[in-house]
């Protein structure tokens, strides 16, 4: 079977909803399959990757600290839209883990240059 | 009758505009859960009359990580006082 | 989480809860399979626990619970399904339980 | 018991979700209680007016025939935002029951007139 | 190597912008269950490029009432259609 | 439902399912207690006929099947739950098998 690259994409806010955590679990399940993968963050996405989150006061699991995992688990393109960052007055200085900025052309070359691109 | 209005979805989810639609003089707007984005920078709270006392659910604030960045118009709020609210107005109206 | 948390404190404020009416997705906190992952909250069992200790009426919606496979053992029997996974401190009934308390409460407080 | 005035509050779309579905069903449960109702359409809520709606097509119930059911009930106040009629380009007409097109000072006192509001 | 985007949201969820932000030349954008009223008035899809064909799922058009009001620059189609653009497409992103 | 009659679309035109991934409130789909309203098609019935009589492998998310309360004997045992309301069509799983799927496939099409 041929290498291939999986792209996930995330566009959700953190807890409001599960698929936000969904996700992120799909990425560190699909890290164990060696392929090459890209973690994108969009639109509200971009909340999950703020610093000093604290979950347990709804107690439910941090999100960033799942975040923090994907580099250790070899998942190093953590890429962000540059433009959902903008919309909300956010930089890479606000997150927890170092990230990637990407502008439109970039990312219209990200989705071709992928297999697969799984957005749940 | 005066209403607090609870909003539970980011800015992302345009709530807070069908909210401003049934909210009246002297109304409360409460934001919780994904809605305390909208108490964060960029400031979407321009549209709304100084009026209309605003509030944030400080839990959630906190569990997101942007208890820091809360506008200063907005007031952070526990449990206890999100009771308090809903009694002090005369009925509740929730955006989800 | 949010519906519980604000029920706990309006219960230690001294205001009496009418009825906790579960609909949509809020159903799946009356079903005794629903399991939570190990490091989370069972939420679940705090509402059934919470609802218990304080002698509290609940209701799940009955359309949302069927499609979501919550049965009393009533509507276990009457759709002939082997199995049942409603709490037992919750009942099973339509969107008329919600009209009533809206109208016998003070205050009608919901979380989508 | 005094007579309370509820006003239900729909803002979804007829068929992606069973928001619509419920509070339609949640209203003609409240009829039989014998109060002053309510019906108020807004945003993607409006499009569950629009005529000529078959959910066959989508082995799903027609919510148009439920919201006709609405008067027979006894339910005679359905009404309409008009901003989200202008911004969807739909008129009464576009309708398969009358509706009453409400400003936006008439939906400030609709809401301060209600006891109780229901927006699920 | 082209895309096939499914749409299944409203014009209210903005899903189209971010569909947008992802879709390259060639690539088709068909709306599924809710995502079909961006096919009918006003006129969503001027943001879009000539070069990207658009299609829309027929059974959700008929179901909600607006096969008629389909705008003329996108084609109805029914699930074997649907079937075979996932085929003609080299990948199908979705957008919900 | 649309990815149920896409399914049986890619299937007529002898396209080959390699699996139907069940997540989030797909799940629901793999309940063998729920119950559809009495005029709707009883689309958990539906996915489960087509899926055995076109033998193709289905998976439920396990982290969305637990809270859903979907479990299959093994789960029940493990958890000590007395029900089981598996459809016996599928099998819990982790998002490995939405992975394998992705990268086993031509196409990967999913409904969110």
């Amino acid at each position: 079977m041929k290498r291939k690259t999986l792209t996930f994409v995330t566009r959700y806010a953190p807890y409001g909803s599960n698929k936000a955590r969904l996700t992120v679990d799909a990425a560190l399940a699909a890290a164990v399959f060696e392929q090459k993968i890209n973690f994108l963050f969009i639109d509200d996405g971009v909340f999950q990757l703020v610093q000093n989150q604290n979950a347990e006061m709804i107690a439910s699991k941090t999100i960033g600290k799942a975040i923090e995992t994907l580099e250790l688990y070899g998942i190093e393109n953590v890429l962000v839209d540059g433009s959902s960052l903008e919309k909300r007055l956010l930089t890479p200085a606000d997150f927890s883990v170092p990230v990637k900025v990407l502008e439109a052309e970039q990312l219209q070359k990200l989705t071709e240059d992928s297999d697969v691109v799984i957005n749940l | 009758m005066s209403a607090l209005h609870t909003i539970s979805g980011s800015p992302s989810t345009g709530l807070l505009d069908s909210c401003l639609m049934l909210v009246g003089p002297g109304d409360g707007i409460l934001f919780i859960q994904d809605g305390v984005y909208y108490g964060c920078p960029p400031n979407h709270l321009t549209v709304i009359s100084p009026d209309n006392a605003l509030f944030a659910l400080r839990e959630d604030l906190i569990a997101r990580g942007v208890l820091s960045k809360l506008l200063k118009q907005v007031s952070p709020v526990g449990y206890g006082r999100f009771v308090e609210l809903t009694v002090s107005y005369d009925k509740v109206i929730s955006w989800s | 989480m949010t519906a519980y948390q604000f029920a706990r404190a309006a219960v230690s404020q001294g205001h009496e809860i009418y009825r906790v009416f579960f609909y949509g997705d809020g159903v799946l906190n009356a079903n005794s399979l629903s399991i939570s992952p190990q490091d989370e909250k069972n939420l679940p069992q705090a509402w059934h626990n919470f609802l218990a200790n304080n002698e509290i009426d609940s209701v799940a919606c009955v359309s949302s619970a069927l499609v979501r496979g919550i049965l009393s053992s009533q509507e276990s029997k009457r759709h002939k399904m082997a199995d049942m996974s409603l709490c037992a401190s919750t009942q099973i009934a339509g969107l008329g339980q919600l009209v009533d308390a809206a109208l016998q409460s003070d205050r009608l407080v919901s979380f989508g």
